[in-house]
């Protein structure tokens, strides 16, 4: 198989496989976990404002009062590779062409400038919070094979990107092929792997508010 | 035709000035990415080389790879591998035709045998033993392994010839492979393309009589020098592909403006090929130049890589299995759930009410 | 004859946004190919189609190096244009082939291009022709 | 005695829901929940991570209710959870765990840890890995009405004390009554003006009321053990002497998980609302203050600081009233920087002062190191309270570090301060 073969495949039959697996996973896995059900709060609800399941999915992306400073490498850190992470994945015109030929829509992108600077940024900063992981003893005595590897599976899609669009390393040919290679990696995963709180974090965060909200606390 | 003259004799018979031969040897070496400086020693080797024989195949082919090498009228730098070469059989250009021109092959190959220079265009098709193309009743699979026992070297020319091809497109009704599929024990350059460069054919022969040895090949078996980079590395568009700027329509502002093609289907990342130094017949065959993206046509399986206005990062038919899958999503959930309830209803049912005596072991 | 398609001229919308920054590029290197001239006598050319240079650098380019003195034709296999440029020993050789189109297209830096100046065989059977073609007019004088 | 491993997991497999599964699924191990422990800020071990004490119901989670779990399970891949492994967590699941629920306010991913502490005590609880102290608080509270062992005639003592000492008359078994008012045997043991201050505020409001000679206690053990069964038994005590009684309104005394048992569990154990409504001492007061019954004659003249109870303001959502009541009859209040909904546990929550092992009271101490920063930040001497079992483990710890801090009851001190 040569490289445009390979990169045929890729993003050919690959690519429809893993959005099937993507979607089968992620489906079965949702289904798994949410229709487990909960029982109603019987008790009366004391209203408060703010304290809503809603409130908690928005206000859980600030750092609570103290948190900042007891732990500014999981903010800041956190921030600026989520933050990254989105614009790469969300803003690159190339990503937005493709998201644009599965869904037909589309928006505007960044200059590619911005991009790479924002790539090298959000690189830089997983390396740093994968050193945080093995540094900080909670991290590290919480850490399991699976952390590692949902690192290793956001970092490659990044980085690879990055080399080919760069031209570097491997003929583009070739990384562009990775790329797509490890983007697909990266999906047939996420449903399960701690990855798949991208999407159960929502549920999780309004649970939460809402457990706590009945009682007019506002989490 | 001598062919014991030089090319160079052979040239001034012709009625071409020394000056021409130089003015072609400087265009070669430009296009074999050779330094300028090289002209000169080339023009000196190529003078005293003698004219090799050689005999062209005709396979699964269109032609196209003999009319892009033949629209350009004598002399040119394309046309001057007929003055480069003792063309000893080419069914389409030779004036023999039937029993004549057999002969004309078979004289040819016997006279040169371990010397000529074998051309190929065109697939060749394996199905039903080689029935699928045949010349004067025999295959062009049994041609082939006779024709290439005496070849000094074999040129696969044209995609077809060098990878398959159009005939190799799925589903590959004729059971089509390239050259280098039937012949292992000759040295063989592919010069793909669909149709390939002209000149590149020329640089190909012109490095063989300067040097006396095929060019440095890539892992395709293509010749580095014209085939070492992207049509992508060396497009003058390449700047607007830095900058993000793409034509989105053939006829946007973006088009107008020359920006890059990658959007529209440019294939030139991934096709090595020379054309964005060529930019032969003055960058009409030159597609990004003029307007339309590269199509990959020197790449393996071309035909078979997504579509041609895809663009690259854009698959085929990502969709194809979403609702399978989707259904099958739930269904797994669904199974799930329903053997989580039982699970938890039968923990239920298990439940006995606690008693103080029950904190204890 | 038809006309070369790249005489069609072509309306580049607006030039800077073709600019690519390479021609630039090029001229610093003609500078340093220059001063080698002058230091060691080596001659140097640069072979333009070997760059990814899009039509607006070509166009910024030939302004900049300008015109000189100095202008040749040479037909051999096709029309040749050769000038000076408005640096002197910097000299801009077009190739075209009967059909006009261009084949190869070089900056030379030299005294003169190279291919200018006569082969020494080329000299030697001009000399052989002309002294048979004296001999004939004279013949043909005597003959008188 | 018949706890075992198999009721514990039955009983963790009944409680695990949907919540529970998408909290699972949410983490990622970021640690964050161990800033927001106590129990992890002052001893440094990791262990003491909040999500890492809930690895065995994780377990159960993941083996009884994912296929991959399930499958893995069935190929004799998974790691069961065994007795020896509960064991060894009970150290992690009570001893360092006061069901504060400071973590569930930081997981960045929304998980509410607590909640599913709660839910993994219910296991541990009928396997026989729950402490042996909070064992007995659940036995003296189910066989002789309070964790204490305290019976209705000491209340009776308590009541004629503090009737002569207010003048005032104490009622009991009064029917149609607005309010029933609960007591928690602390405070009947170590703060028995608590009754006398009530009476007093009741006459002042002009506000009916009664105790109820079947139902004074509203201690929870149940819940702080983690046993729902016994929980019910403890709290339907009280609904079936409220509805007996008639009265609208269950006043709960300012003990935090009392308050947590009636007020918000309660319901939830009794499988229906109540026909009445459980308000907390607080929440009247500051009805009250609001209405301008509640009226100082003069005020504390020392600066004061608040501890707040999670139990009450976190975790049961009265989370202004305290302030607005301290400032009432202070001159100076000054807040602890992390206070309300924010604040940090007394360290002796969730039955752990129930606790009294060795190696649980030193690491109750160690906890305590953060509540006494807090305090030193602010500079005063004297904190106010409104939790009997905070006020318990405050004070054991006050006198542990020889500090020189005084405590108070919030509705003693008010009720000290009010006008006549």
């Amino acid at each position: 198989m040569n490289e445009l073969e390979l990169l045929t495949w890729a993003r050919g039959t690959g690519l429809n496989l893993a959005i099937g697996l993507f979607l089968l996973g992620m489906l079965w896995r949702l289904v798994e976990i949410y229709t487990l059900g909960r029982k109603p709060d019987l008790a009366p609800p004391r209203k408060a404002e703010g304290a809503t399941g809603w409130h908690t999915i928005l206000r859980r992306s600030l750092s609570p009062p103290g948190m900042l400073k007891r732990s500014p490498i999981s903010y800041i850190g956190g921030y600026i590779f989520h933050i990254g992470l989105f614009i790469v994945v969300f803003l690159f015109a190339q990503h937005i062409k493709l998201i644009q030929s599965l869904t037909g829509l589309y928006w505007p992108g960044l200059p590619s400038q911005v991009i790479d600077a924002v790539t090298v940024v959000t690189l830089a900063t997983m390396l740093l919070v994968l050193f945080d992981r093995i540094n900080n003893p909670v991290k590290r005595f919480l850490s399991t094979f699976g952390d590692y590897l949902a690192w290793a599976l956001t970092f490659l899609p990044l980085l690879t990107g990055f080399l080919a669009a760069k031209h570097l390393l491997l003929p583009y040919t070739a990384m562009l092929a990775i790329h797509i290679l490890s983007v697909e990696l990266l999906l047939i995963a996420l449903p399960f792997t701690k990855l798949i709180h991208v999407f159960t974090l929502f549920a999780s965060r309004w649970y939460n508010g809402d457990i706590n909200g009945k009682r007019g606390v506002p989490v | 035709m001598n062919k014991e003259e030089t090319l160079l004799d052979h040239m001034e018979r012709e009625g071409l000035s020394r000056r021409t031969f130089l003015k072609y040897c400087a265009s070669l070496a430009s296009l074999m990415a050779l330094p300028p400086t090289a002209a000169a020693a080339m023009a000196e080797a190529l003078g005293k080389a003698k004219r090799p024989s050689v005999i062209w195949l005709p396979f699964q082919e269109c032609t196209g790879c003999t009319e892009s090498l033949t629209r350009s009228h004598t002399p040119s730098v394309e046309g001057m591998i007929f003055d480069m070469i003792s063309l000893d059989y080419q069914e389409t250009l030779m004036a023999a035709a039937g029993h004549q021109a057999e002969e004309a092959l078979h004289n040819a190959m016997k006279d040169n045998y371990g010397k000529y220079v074998l051309i190929v265009d065109g697939s060749v098709a394996t199905g039903l033993n080689g029935a699928y193309s045949c010349i004067a009743g025999r295959s062009n699979l049994d041609l082939l392994k006779e024709a290439a026992q005496g070849a000094a070297a074999i040129v696969a020319l044209g995609s077809c010839a060098a990878f398959g091809g159009i005939p190799k497109a799925n589903p590959n009704p004729t059971g089509a492979v390239a050259v280098s599929d039937i012949i292992k024990d000759k040295p063989i350059v592919n010069i793909s393309g669909c149709p390939p460069i002209p000149v590149v054919i020329t640089g190909v022969l012109a490095h063989y009589l300067t040097f006396g040895t095929l060019p440095e090949l890539d892992k395709l078996g293509r010749p580095k020098a014209f085939y070492g980079e992207t049509i992508h590395d060396r497009c003058y568009r390449r700047p607007f592909y830095d900058q993000g700027k793409f034509a989105k329509t053939f006829d946007d502002e973006g088009a107008r403006k020359g920006w890059c093609l990658f959007e529209l289907g440019c294939k030139g990342p991934v096709t090595y090929n020379a054309c964005a130094t060529t930019k032969w017949n003055d960058s009409t065959s030159f597609p990004i130049e003029s307007g339309h993206g590269c199509i990959g046509c020197s790449e393996p399986d071309f035909w078979d890589a997504g579509g041609f206005y895809k663009a690259l990062s854009t698959p085929a038919n990502p969709l194809k299995y979403v609702g399978a899958a989707a259904a099958v999503g739930v269904a797994a959930g669904a199974a799930v759930s329903v053997a989580n309830r039982a699970s938890k209803n039968a923990a239920m049912a298990a439940h006995e009410k606690t008693q103080l005596t029950d904190l204890e072991k | 004859m038809r006309s070369p398609i790249n005489e069609i001229p072509i309306h580049v919308l607006s030039p800077d946004l073709m600019l690519t920054g390479q021609a630039e590029a090029v001229l610093s290197e003609v500078s340093d190919l220059l001063g080698r001239l002058l230091e060691t006598g080596e001659e140097g050319s640069i072979d333009l189609r070997s760059l990814p240079l899009s039509p607006a650098d070509r166009d910024w380019l030939d302004e900049r190096l300008g015109r000189g003195e100095v202008e040749i034709a040479l037909e051999a296999g096709g029309r040749s244009d050769i000038y000076e440029t408005a640096y002197a020993g910097v000299w801009k050789v077009t190739h075209r082939d009967t059909e006009g189109r261009v084949v190869a297209e070089f900056i030379e830096v030299s005294h003169v291009p190279a291919i200018v100046k006569p082969a020494g065989a080329d000299i030697e059977n001009a000399h052989e022709r002309l002294q048979s073609d004296l001999k004939q007019i004279t013949q043909e004088g005597n003959e008188r | 005695m018949t706890a075992s491993l198999q009721k514990g997991i039955n009983a963790l497999k009944e409680v695990i829901d949907a919540p529970v599964a998408s909290f699972f699924s949410s983490c990622v191990h970021c640690g964050l929940c161990a800033e927001a422990c106590l129990f992890y800020t002052e001893t440094g071990d990791p262990k003491y991570t909040p999500i890492h004490k809930l690895e065995p119901l994780k377990r159960v989670y993941r083996q009884e209710y994912t296929l991959l779990g399930r499958l893995a399970k069935m190929a004799g891949l998974a790691k069961p959870v065994s007795d020896d492994e509960l064991e060894a967590w009970s150290e992690l699941v009570y001893d360092s765990c006061t069901l504060c629920g400071r973590c569930s306010m930081v997981c960045p991913v929304g998980n509410d840890l607590t909640y599913m502490i709660r839910k993994l005590r219910e296991g541990m609880a009928v396997s026989g890995h729950a402490p042996e102290g909070i064992i007995m608080a659940t036995k003296r509270t189910v066989d002789q009405g309070g964790p204490m062992g305290l019976k209705w005639p000491a209340v009776q003592n308590v009541i004629k004390h503090q009737e002569a000492d207010s003048g005032l008359k104490i009622p009991v078994d009064q029917a149609g009554a607005e309010y029933m008012v609960l007591l928690s045997s602390m405070e009947v043991v170590n703060y028995p003006e608590y009754l006398g201050a009530l009476a007093r505020i009741f006459n002042k409001a002009g506000i009916t009321w009664t105790l109820s000679s079947e139902a004074y206690e509203a201690t929870n053990a149940g819940i702080q053990i983690g046993n729902s069964d016994l929980a019910r038994e403890i709290v339907s005590r009280i609904v079936n002497a409220a509805e007996k009684l008639g009265v609208k309104k269950v006043l709960s005394p300012e003990c935090g998980h009392a308050y947590m048992a009636i007020r918000w569990e309660g319901p939830n154990l009794m499988g229906r609302p109540f026909k009445f409504e459980v308000v907390h001492v607080l929440e009247m007061l500051d009805e009250l203050r609001a209405k301008g019954v509640l009226k100082m004659k003069d005020k504390l003249k020392t600066p004061v600081t608040l501890h707040d109870p999670c139990q009450i303001v976190r975790r049961g959502g009265v989370l202004n009233a305290p302030e607005a009541l301290v400032r009432e009859v202070v001159v100076e209040f000054r807040p602890m920087t992390d206070h309300g909904k924010m604040n940090w546990c007394c360290g002796g929550g969730g039955g752990t002062s129930a606790i009294h092992e060795p190696a649980a009271e030193a690491l109750r101490f160690t906890a305590f190191k953060r509540k006494k920063s807090q305090l030193e930040e602010t500079g005063v001497n004297t904190m106010v309270t409104f939790c009997a079992n905070c006020r318990i483990t405050l004070e054991e710890a006050i006198d542990h570090y020889e500090m020189d801090t005084q405590l108070l009851g919030l509705t003693e001190l008010l009720a000290e301060h009010m006008e006549d």
